[in-house]
């Protein structure tokens, strides 16, 4: 027979590490023609930090994402920033951008008002000119840059970054260990059948507070690839060890989520600013995967009125509950 | 060991080699004809990041000798642009943001191409089925499914561009 | 809220057009003209002490060009981001997959078939496997540390008198299992000397700390090892400790000579980190309104064989341990255990996906014993603005909570027709 | 990278044959390769030599001969799963096919190989050994048909002796207005090995079960008709009371099957879940399946 369920479950998540340091590094190269160079050490592994990062220092520099060159994650030309883990790259990392860009920016600022003569408090970088307070000055920042170069004035920022925490103390842990945290809900929807014991997630609601979303499409595909990565940790996933040795060390016999696995995710992005924050951003990267098999979890128990203690929730320890169930009932 | 004299056509150029017949295909597109954006990820055909296409059929390359693939035709993903400009299947998936690390790239679009070759207008179900083969640890599926939608859609309207 | 131009606009990922085209290099596909290929031998053994290592057949195999193994390490042979107890080349197997010894060839097959002729002599070393066993004060000590790597606390307030004060305590034992991070790219390199310059190339998250270590490991100085990252193909926390690096460096240092390393899928299953599997014993007390009033936890997590991200992973879930609710009372403890197992490291989400099973399989016991919906529950304990975390840590500022449960909710009663029905 | 001495490509049987002939027991035939190829690259295979059949003409053939369904060996999964003369005929065929691995495996996996491979969870062997199916085995000195049933014997072993290729697969159309289905239990939707697989094949004459087959895989060593099971549905009318009794029936024959093994527990509850489900869906669809 098959029984649905409905289960929800909540998560917070400190960004950066744990009551540790974890600066960032960057620089920023504002080149005459408008364009501009990043260096930063930040790897990005597929979850899109060099977009991200493009795009912050674009928004702080005022010119086009297209105008913006990341260089990341070679330790002979790119500052350290750190890993990229702990959810950490967007907000340390972009606000080592943020603070290169404004550094380069406030140059670039300075030698506008002294053109214009303006007070620097009105001016600003957008769409590649100078703006004196909402009305374009007509003067490019290419102009700028160069009239910056023909002083001899080289347009160069640097920013660094390290999240305020504190250390805990050891023996009741109390402290700042991270300088601000991420909040998710998710809610799914499941269908166990309980002869074969097989769960099928049905659908997954995912909302997620990730600060300001500098990338709504990829803090989406976030969500969706950790919704994916929790229903695997649910459902499927173990490496299982005899006397210390690996059984199943590949794809064959170790399963992970295929397309038909993964159900509807209902995403929603819930942009709760954080001041320290570029932009007001947090971060997303595992957020996403940690309510999803607590979740799922909360969905079987409610669908059979039986709570299981031990992931994964594998078809023979499902078929196993029920028949403890059964067992103790005739009892 | 005796060398095999492969022929076959790759990505529409006639190919002619002496290889090992223990070569997989996926050896002799890689290492030999430096075609690497075909994957290797765990050689036995469940990832599905070494998809080609193979006279009209997504194949796994790790899973056929080269020698099977004599006298056939084989298309990698580097034969889908055309003088640089991306086709509508990877144009959709840039667009959709399918792609996060990219690996399982290559393949999906491939399995993509295929699929709309034989069924343009594919549903939901039917796209996950198709790329069911092809496993993804970074995207969670929606957005590559949501891609090939939209380049189902993208074909339709340039139905003459296709070079399917 | 200001408006932007860039910011919160969904622009193509930059590195898309060559990812989709296939031009995007990946480091197994780097091809460097005359570069060794590398080979790992590997312990099949999880414990034993090395007696001696035999690599003269070996090395005549045709096409073989060096063999090293850990007196061939230059400068400190350990490494870790956290604790410095994993060998690049071990002269003391800890488990079933520990490096040994490096084979640099011409070509795969010279390399594969020097694997097989090395002579290994090891003194077994009983191992252990199991992880209370592990703790155990009369266990045999896996490294000189001892078997606890390290025990974390979060205390406040009074957890035995509010036990005792509340209407409901729900004890609760829970187990998570080992996972394989399975990016579809597994681990490679290639490693060549550009002058005086030792360059390698790998699929990383964290170049600077391998620099750091490999620096140490080779005993160079660290401006003169450059680490460049090669498109990643997922990570997801598996590619944050050194894998290949080290072997990439020593064989490209040693021989003067371009090399490459390429896991294959089952080798990446062995020689790299793994999430940690918890045993998680957890309370919670409540009153009958369903208020949470104390939890006490206890967390053992198996590291395996080394540390890696083992400590930060087990202090991360005591911290998250309460989940994002207000409890006045908590007294939690972590404990990071060495064991012969294959190691644990850090894997998306770091010790919180464990502790989200089981503190929301708490709570729904909880919601169930007071008689509310798990809706219910959630809402009388979640994090205000102005809470105070279990670390006293007060919450000023975007506590986005309230509103991801809300708006989660909302949109569930829409699309899932069934959850109305029962919590109506 | 498989260490390979030989590799032949022949262009016809004969040569085929004679190279396996003259190699005593050296070469091995090689069809889609889905199952060798990597095994012989893990090293965990081992081959002199391969004779390649993919460029033999005439055993990639789907026909009918009167009553009886003729499949080339070389057929692939794909082809077999969009048959529209299997589908029509045979369509639990259709569907074991339908449920192999991925398109990529089906694209290349043949049904010839899936016999010779003789896993005990082969989807397309417990749709064959219900429809009774035959193997044609070819050598130089002649050929056989051997019940695919008889051609397995154990779990990775066949009869199939080093000089033979299996040419053909064949079975007889089962009796017109059959109902057939094939249901599949895998820990996922796709890119999975068989936990169990079922099928079944019948007939209803004046509202009673004329004629019955059932097949079950991944149970013993191979997959195999399970006769109990078909005279529990024999005489019967088709109710919801008899799909319970079945599932009943398969439990209780999975138990025997199975005995104390660790699998048992599971298998014995999950084999009532999927039996229910392939039986509902036979007899509540009127149009489903039925040939």
């Amino acid at each position: 027979m098959k029984k649905r369920g409905y289960g929800i479950a909540n998560m917070w998540y400190g960004i950066g590490n744990t009551a540790n340091p974890n600066p960032s590094g960057a620089f920023v190269d504002f080149l005459d023609d408008g364009t501009a160079i990043v260096l930063t050490g930040c790897a990005d592994i597929g979850q899109g930090s060099s977009t991200v990062l493009a795009q912050i220092a674009a928004e702080t520099l005022g010119i086009c994402v297209e105008d913006v060159v990341i260089v990341s994650a070679d330790t002979e030309v790119t500052p350290d920033a750190g890993a990229s883990s702990a959810s950490r790259q967007t907000y340390v990392s972009g606000n080592a951008v943020r603070l290169a860009a404004e550094n380069v920016r406030n140059q670039v600022i300075a030698i506008a008002a002294e053109l214009l003569n303006i007070p620097t408090e009105t001016v600003s970088l957008s769409q590649g000119e100078i703006w004196n307070s909402d009305k374009s000055s007509g003067m490019s920042i290419k102009e700028i840059i160069n009239k910056c170069r023909s002083k001899g004035i080289l347009t160069l920022g640097h920013g660094s970054y390290n999240p305020v925490t504190t250390e805990l103390d050891p023996e009741t842990g109390q402290g700042i260990p991270y300088a601000t945290y991420a909040f998710a809900t998710q809610v799914s929807e499941i269908e166990v059948d309980t002869e074969t014991g097989i769960v099928e997630v049905k659908q997954i609601v995912a909302a997620h507070d990730v600060g300001t979303a500098i990338n709504p499409q990829n803090v989406e595909g976030q969500i969706e690839g950790g919704c994916a990565m929790g229903i695997g940790y649910a459902l499927l996933e173990e490496v299982i060890l005899k006397d210390g040795e690996i059984q199943n060390p590949g794809m064959s016999t170790y399963l992970i989520p295929t397309a038909l696995d993964v159900p509807e995710i209902h995403t929603i992005i819930i942009e709760e600013s954080e001041i320290s924050g570029p932009y007001g951003a947090k971060g997303v990267g595992e957020p996403a995967l940690v309510p999803t098999a607590a979740a799922i979890a909360n969905a079987v128990a409610d669908a059979l009125g039986i709570r299981m203690y031990e992931l994964p929730l594998t078809p023979e320890k499902i078929i196993a509950a029920i028949k403890n169930r059964k067992e103790v009932e005739a009892i | 060991m005796a060398q095999f004299h492969l022929e076959m056509k790759v990505n529409g150029k006639p190919i002619a080699l002496d290889i090992d017949p223990g070569l997989r295909l996926l050896d002799v597109l890689r290492d030999i004809l430096h075609l690497t954006g075909t994957k290797e990820g765990c050689g036995e055909g469940e990832c599905g990041a070494c998809s080609v296409i193979l006279d009209d059929e997504l194949v796994d390359s790790c899973l056929i000798l080269a020698p099977q693939a004599h006298g056939r035709g084989v298309i990698t993903i580097e034969g889908l642009a055309l003088n640089g400009e991306l086709d509508p299947y990877q144009q959709a998936f840039l667009e959709v943001g399918a792609v996060q690390c990219g690996y399982c790239t290559p393949g999906m679009i491939l399995a993509a191409r295929v699929l709309l070759n034989h069924n343009p207008k594919p549903s939901k179900q039917d796209i996950a089925k198709a790329i069911s083969g092809n496993l993804c640890r970074c995207t969670g599926y929606a957005k590559i499914v949501q891609g090939i939608e939209i380049a189902a859609s993208l074909k339709e309207t340039k139905a003459g561009v296709s070079r399917a | 809220m200001p408006e932007y131009n860039i910011i919160g606009k969904s622009v193509q990922r930059i590195d898309g057009p060559r990812k989709v085209s296939g031009e995007a290099q990946y480091a197994a596909d780097l091809d460097i003209p005359g570069a060794l290929c590398l080979k790992v031998l590997r312990s099949k053994v999880a414990h034993a002490l090395l007696q001696g290592i035999d690599t003269r057949e070996a090395l005549k195999v045709p096409g073989v060009v060096g063999i090293f193994t850990h007196v061939d390490i230059p400068g400190i042979n350990s490494y870790g981001i956290i604790v410095k107890d994993q060998p690049a080349l071990t002269n003391r197997v800890r488990f079933k997959g520990d490096a040994i010894a490096l084979v640099a060839a011409e070509d795969e097959a010279s390399a594969n078939k020097a694997l097989r002729l090395i002579k290994v002599s090891l003194q077994d070393l009983s191992p252990i496997y199991d992880i209370r066993e592990a703790m155990r004060e009369d266990a045999p000590a896996i490294h000189e540390t001892g078997n606890i790597l390290s025990v974390y606390k979060v205390k406040k307030g009074d957890v035995e008198s509010a036990f005792k004060q509340a209407d409901v305590v729900i004890p609760g034992s829970y187990t998570t299992q080992r996972v394989e991070h399975c990016y579809i790219e597994t681990e490679a390199g290639v490693a060549y000397m550009d002058n005086d310059m030792l360059v390698i190339k790998a699929g990383t998250q964290n170049p600077h700390y391998d620099r750091r270590d490999v620096a140490r490991v080779l005993g160079l100085a660290m401006n003169k090892l450059r680490i460049i990252q090669t498109t990643t193909g997922g990570g997801f926390g598996g590619k944050l400790d050194i894998s290949v690096q080290c072997f990439l460096g020593l064989a490209a240092l040693k021989l003067g000579r371009p090399v490459k390393i390429a896991y294959d899928r089952q080798e990446s299953f062995v020689a790299t980190g793994k999430r940690h599997p918890f045993f998680i014993d957890y309370i919670t007390a409540a009153n009958r309104e369903g208020k949470l009033l104390a939890v006490k936890v206890r967390i053992v997590g198996d590291t395996g064989a080394y540390a890696s991200y083992g400590p930060a992973t087990l202090l991360r879930a005591a911290v998250h341990a309460t989940g994002p609710y207000e409890v006045p009372n908590v007294d939690i403890e972590a404990f990071c255990v060495y064991t012969n197992n294959p190691f644990s490291g850090a894997m998306r989400g770091f010790g919180t996906p464990q502790m989200a099973f089981a503190c929301e399989s708490q709570l729904d016991l909880v919601a169930q014993a007071v008689n509310i919906s798990p809706l219910e529950i959630r809402r009388r304990n979640i994090f205000q603005k102005g809470s105070l975390t279990a670390t006293q840590q007060k919450l000023d500022v975007s506590v986005g909570i309230g509103k991801t449960l809300e708006a989660a909710w909302e949109k569930a009663l829409q699309v899932m027709p069934g959850l109305g029905d029962e919590n109506k | 990278m498989p260490d390979l001495s030989e590799y032949y490509q022949p262009q016809s049987l004969t040569t085929a044959l004679e190279l396996l002939a003259k190699s005593g027991g050296k070469l091995r035939p090689l069809a889609g390769g889905t199952d060798i190829v990597p095994a012989m690259s893990k090293g965990e295979l081992k081959a002199d030599g391969l004779v390649d059949l993919s460029k033999l003409p005439d055993i990639q053939r789907i026909s009918v001969d009167g009553n009886e369904v003729k499949i080339g060996s070389l057929t692939t999964f794909t082809q077999i799963e969009t048959s529209p003369l299997i589908r029509a005929k045979a369509s639990l065929l259709a569907e074991a096919a339908a449920a192999v691995g991925s398109p990529q495996i089906r694209n290349l996996g043949t049904i010839g190989g899936n016999i010779a491979n003789a896993s005990p969870a082969a989807d397309t062997v417990t749709a064959l050994v219900t429809l009774d199916a035959k193997a044609r085995l070819d050598s130089l000195k002649g050929s056989r048909r051997v019940l695919v049933s008889e051609l397995l014997c154990g779990a990775g072993k066949t009869n199939i002796h080093p000089q033979e290729i299996i040419t053909e697969i064949n079975f007889k159309i089962p009796p017109p207005g059959s109902k057939t289905g094939f249901i599949k239990l895998g820990r996922r939707k796709a890119l999975a090995i068989a936990r169990m697989n079922l099928a079944i094949i019948f007939n209803v004459k004046e509202e009673r079960i004329s004629f019955a087959r059932v097949g079950l895989g991944a149970v013993g060593p191979n997959p195999r008709r399970y006769v109990v099971l078909e005279n529990s549905l024999l005489g019967q009318t088709p109710s919801e009371v008899l799909i319970e009794k079945f599932a009943i029936e398969a439990e209780c024959e999975v138990t025997r099957v199975l005995g104390s093994r660790p699998s048992a527990v599971y298998k014995c509850e999950a084999v009532k879940g999927i039996a229910r489900d392939l039986l509902t869906k036979l007899f509540l669809d009127s149009g489903q399946g039925v040939v």
